[in-house]
């Protein structure tokens, strides 16, 4: 349920408040292999948001009662720092960033494979720098550059974005302010060669046919992303990284 | 944790084979939901409270109520919090101890359906705007566990919602204080039904039982509203749904929903 | 220590403020076997109390160093929901609750035979649905249904009930309006054929004579329930549960 | 666990062999308790405070004072909180970390026992009603364990009140403040007496060692207040007692009790 | 735990013989710290930030600000804290879960060598004295572990706070309100300059790498000022100094910490 | 940094607040073998401080990862009671506890021989039941006796006090009032034939010669505190202990 704004959300010309077409995203750039320990890392700027993602594994449990002699586990942190929002954040996990480590972590895990690893865990830490709009979206582009980075074998690649509804028109990849103020937001995950959607939650209020456009919406979005994670991931092996 | 034991495989392969020829393992159809049984008024230390059984799934929800700071920026607010414990009685792999992943994301996915349909009308549950206003705790104790969580705390805690006793609350020396037997219905705009469904290979069944959650590839649970607008929604499962079946899950949503808001206003 | 009323605890009739005689306990109803999951379960309402007992067990330990090789554990908990209090209760156990919990933890331990399950623990759940004065004796009273009903051995049932003081007199099972304003509440409970108290407990003050009074009162309400224990598991039986 | 060594069931046989003839491992009568050593005002950061020894059971027990917020519906009374630590010095079993359900009962029993004889007249604490009053926070630290914690720290808690000086506190601006150089003795009515006894066999001993509070099937601590009259009582251990033997231990707690009074009012 | 592998033991074999001969491991000289990248104003969600790494150490700092209670006893000053976390991509023996004793040592270390110093003049952020002060929370979030994160730390958070900008904010209403664009620099008394130097034999060496560190005897974190004071000391390590090594060690910190001070003055 | 005080701190004469002169520690009594149970124990009273140091150990390590095979492990634990300061304390570890448990470890760990008892622990607690300046120092100087006590095979005693300034004078052993008001305080911890610094921490301002002055002096309390620790061994052990 939005707030009251007195910003113009979009204009008679189909402009967003900051300056994006409906169908546009914000910018986004990643960068793979960020860090030096991580078996595998990437940075993104999607938006305002800044986010690390790093990856150890495959590696041995502890404790080992939760490992599983059949299969490799994916781990997931989501995580964010105290200077990444507006009002200093307590170090303490939250309740929201719980969940959203799960969502995120059954968004990526269709796309990793994880049989050939039994009793191990791969690890991914999500590090929230500064927080923005769909900031659990841009940490699912990150982590999946991350996972082929630490060469991770994996089905496909995971690419996410959201859409949204905003002075009822859908349009993609909802800012902080469209989201505040705003009808609906709608995050989603696709594995782009497989057509499959691996996240997709809704707050807002949609009707069955925005419902629909909205999921459209946001697919191409996952796929624009798609192409950016790509070139990534060549940059770096082009840089004989 | 993930070992899947040889019945385990067995189950599921006979799940399959009766879902090839459109049959499930209790014998509903692929879109029926399991019978509802929902009674009201059982905690009279509770403002508002309810009992619900959702096939051999039961939860026990109490709504207490009493006034407290609003939240900063939305002091135009009464205050809505919704919170889940599987109690341990509820099955044997329950833990003890603070909430776990699964139960938090419970908490908040039954949370969000209610609050993102606005069910609840804030803006009059509000004492004093800025300095005081009155907060609904919803909490939903599951006491046995046979599948979906997800919708049974949501019809308990919609149930208990409805039938809650708001009291009347005035500032005196601005703390506040309850004017004794003045108590008001809950201010309501609508009715959330959460539909939760499974993906099982390439099928799509309404209100996953136990054995049925244990070996589905993918979940979603839908939230609509009285006018049948869909309102939260939240896909969990270590697999995807193609569009498709996305947009098939919101038709039975909605079809099924809509059957199930008569059986919840029926409490009201 | 007792708080003033302005009720009438004890009218000239010997009538209590509930319109109870001196010497009776609130209604009492006990259902056996009504969780589908637990392998044993009860259910009392006790007054206003509402209680929920079930059972697990015996079953493996974890962590191990926790069992026991020559016997079994008996594990338990007191839990009080957050709304089965005037004033929402915080999820969190309390001391209180943890005190609780050892108490009627020992006083049904001397009933358990627990050697045949070496390395093994009962684990005995109480949920509180709704708490009204004298729960746990209350949920002590459900517990040992919910033991019987999993088919636990146990040399005899335990039951339990408090008796006080109110207005000076001695009565059986104090309710909560007599506890507020109370001089004395005294839970007891009682293994009825081996005549063993293995609870007893005593907040307000007593006279030596009091003392033995309130004891044997106690025993007294102690015995009743043993009756409706019984009934309710001879109900759940004869229903071929 | 409760796996017992062969030498600690040698030491039950031989304890239960010197009871029948009604002796005790260290040579006492079955109703004496052990001698009881109490030092005080040894902490000049702590308003009172006690060094008590229970034979080679020590505690050392602080009194804190400071202004407070009254708990909801008693505003007319003064706090007394009482807590209890085993520290690792005193055992070569205590655990670190949070209190266990052991920490927990100490504490609750010693607070309970002095609170129910009514020993300090709360109602005396009050520096403006409903909005701030006097707290007293007595913390038993248990430097050495050699059975019966419950009368050691009870003791110990008594000599640190009977001996503490109240602050004087006015409130200004709404906050309290103290008066500097105005402190007055606590407002006492009574002084508790706990006495635990343990039965072993069919004996019922007075102030169990370690070595008998091992080999126990169940204890019992009743306080009583200077009038002898019964105040509190707590049953533990993991087997019961006969009726008589419940008339026995309140004859018990009343005689031994009356003694160990005259020690403590010789303090104040 | 302290288990040394093989090759930890050949690398500390290999570290030795090369400091004999006056070397480092990576070539530089014993008293050369590694080189510095500072980068500023980075997160706009924060009042003050940098990116800093030394070497291969890498550490992300943020100074949130905001108006907050004085604590008790020192209401004319504000308020000044700093944390540290060792973020679970930094290493792969990043533990999750409350920080334990290292990284607490290492924030209060951090944190310590910044308040010692005086560096921020906390009497200037007070808005009303014992009401309301202004916070800086200054929280180094550590990325990338290759030894020293006391240092790397220590200059991302000075970093930090040269670049911050402090809202201005007044009292309406009792509450501290922030006033829109009035924002001022931070008031700088010094600049705190942080070096740690390890012993490994008889050798001194500055800015200990991660493989230094691995095989150090012992420790210390010496922060001067810009008058080249000493202003805080901390040793750690399992073994201990002459006297002479803590003069020589206090002489390297302040001629190195003065040409890193430079570098820090660049950036405000 | 310091606070205003209107007390006198170093008078014309050479006087400090507490009448001592600038090379005059406070009134120390150390008593070793104070307690029934632990293996080696020791209380000290260093002018208000009051701290009881227990040690339990060699013995062995739960849970078992913690272990080491190739050498016993040294784990302190510094506690200050709720009574033992002005401000009732939280019992709770604070973050300045568990520091202060890690750099006593650290001043202790050079002079303990470990490497006879692999795999197992020696465990140090240090009980503060009255705490005033210089408690680390304090602490320390118990522990020491302690360890000996014990039987614990130690290469050197450790011996610890502070230096600090004072109205721009270098003094021995800052008291609580110095410290506050004072300009700055240097606990120093020595092994004392060894001549090792094995503690040294600083809070406040010195110059390089100032630094070189508090040392020395430091070191000159650690060596006056060495024989009041020897003392009371020797006590202990004439006494038959």
């Amino acid at each position: 349920m939005g707030r009251k704004t007195d910003i113009t959300l979009l204009d008679e010309k189909g402009i967003r408040c900051d300056g994006r077409k409906i169908d546009q995203t914000r910018n986004i750039t990643i960068k793979a292999g960020i860090l030096k320990n991580a078996d595998g890392s990437a940075y993104i700027e999607f938006g305002g948001n800044k986010i690390i993602a790093g990856v150890y594994g495959p590696r041995d449990i502890h404790p080992k009662h939760l490992a599983d002699s059949d299969t490799g586990v994916l781990r997931c942190r989501y995580h964010m720092q105290p200077f990444s929002v507006p009002e200093r954040k307590n170090p303490a996990p939250s309740r929201r960033e719980i969940e959203i480590s799960k969502v995120i972590k059954e968004s990526l895990q269709p796309a990793v494979i994880l049989d050939d690893f039994p009793r191990t865990a791969i690890d991914l830490y999500l590090e929230v720098l500064q927080a923005d709009g769909g900031s659990r979206c841009a940490a699912i582009d990150a982590a999946s550059v991350a996972l082929a980075d630490a060469g991770i074998p994996m089905r496909d690649m995971v690419s996410a974005c959201a859409a949204g509804k905003v002075e009822n028109t859908i349009v993609l990849d909802v800012n902080n302010e469209e989201d505040q103020a705003g009808q609906a937001d709608m995050p989603v995950a696709l594995m782009p060669h497989l057509e499959k959607i691996t996240l997709v939650q809704l707050d807002g209020m949609l009707t069955p046919d925005e419902y629909k456009k909205c999921l459209e919406t946001a697919i191409i979005g996952c796929k624009q992303v798609y192409e950016i994670q790509r070139s990534a991931l060549k940059a770096k092996y082009e840089n004989g990284g | 944790m993930a070992n899947k034991t040889i019945i385990e495989q067995l189950k599921r392969e006979q799940i399959l084979d009766l879902l090839q020829e459109g049959k499930r393992i209790d014998g509903r159809a692929l879109d029926e939901p399991r019978s509802i049984s929902i009674e009201t008024g059982i905690i009279s230390n509770a403002e508002g409270s309810a009992r619900v059984k959702l096939g051999d799934t039961e939860v026990v929800t109490g709504v207490k109520i009493h006034p407290d700071k609003p939240f900063p920026d939305v002091g135009d607010k009464g205050i809505f919090i919704c919170t889940a414990e599987i109690l341990p009685i509820a099955d044997p792999t329950a833990e003890l101890g603070p909430p776990n992943e699964n139960v938090i994301e419970l908490a908040r996915v039954v949370d969000r359906g209610i609050r993102e349909t606005g069910m609840i009308d804030l803006t009059k549950l509000v004492i004093k705007e800025n300095k005081s206003v009155v907060g609904l705790f919803v909490d939903n104790s599951v006491i046995n566990v046979d599948g979906n969580l997800f919708d049974a705390c949501s019809y308990a805690s919609v149930a208990a919602l409805l039938t809650c006793m708001i009291p009347k609350y005035e500032l005196q020396d601005d703390q506040p204080v309850q004017i004794e037997g003045e108590k008001s219905k809950p201010p309501v705009n609508t009715i959330p039904v959460s539909v939760t469904m499974a993906r099982i290979g390439e099928h799509i069944i309404v209100d996953p039982n136990s054995d049925e959650w244990a070996c589905m590839n993918a979940r979603i649970t839908i939230t609509t509203n009285s006018d049948e607008n869909i309102c939260a929604l939240q896909k969990g499962g270590s697999d995807g749904f193609t569009f498709e079946q996305l947009i098939k899950c919101s038709e039975l949503a909605i079809s099924t929903g809509s059957k199930i808001r008569k059986q919840l206003e029926a409490v009201a």
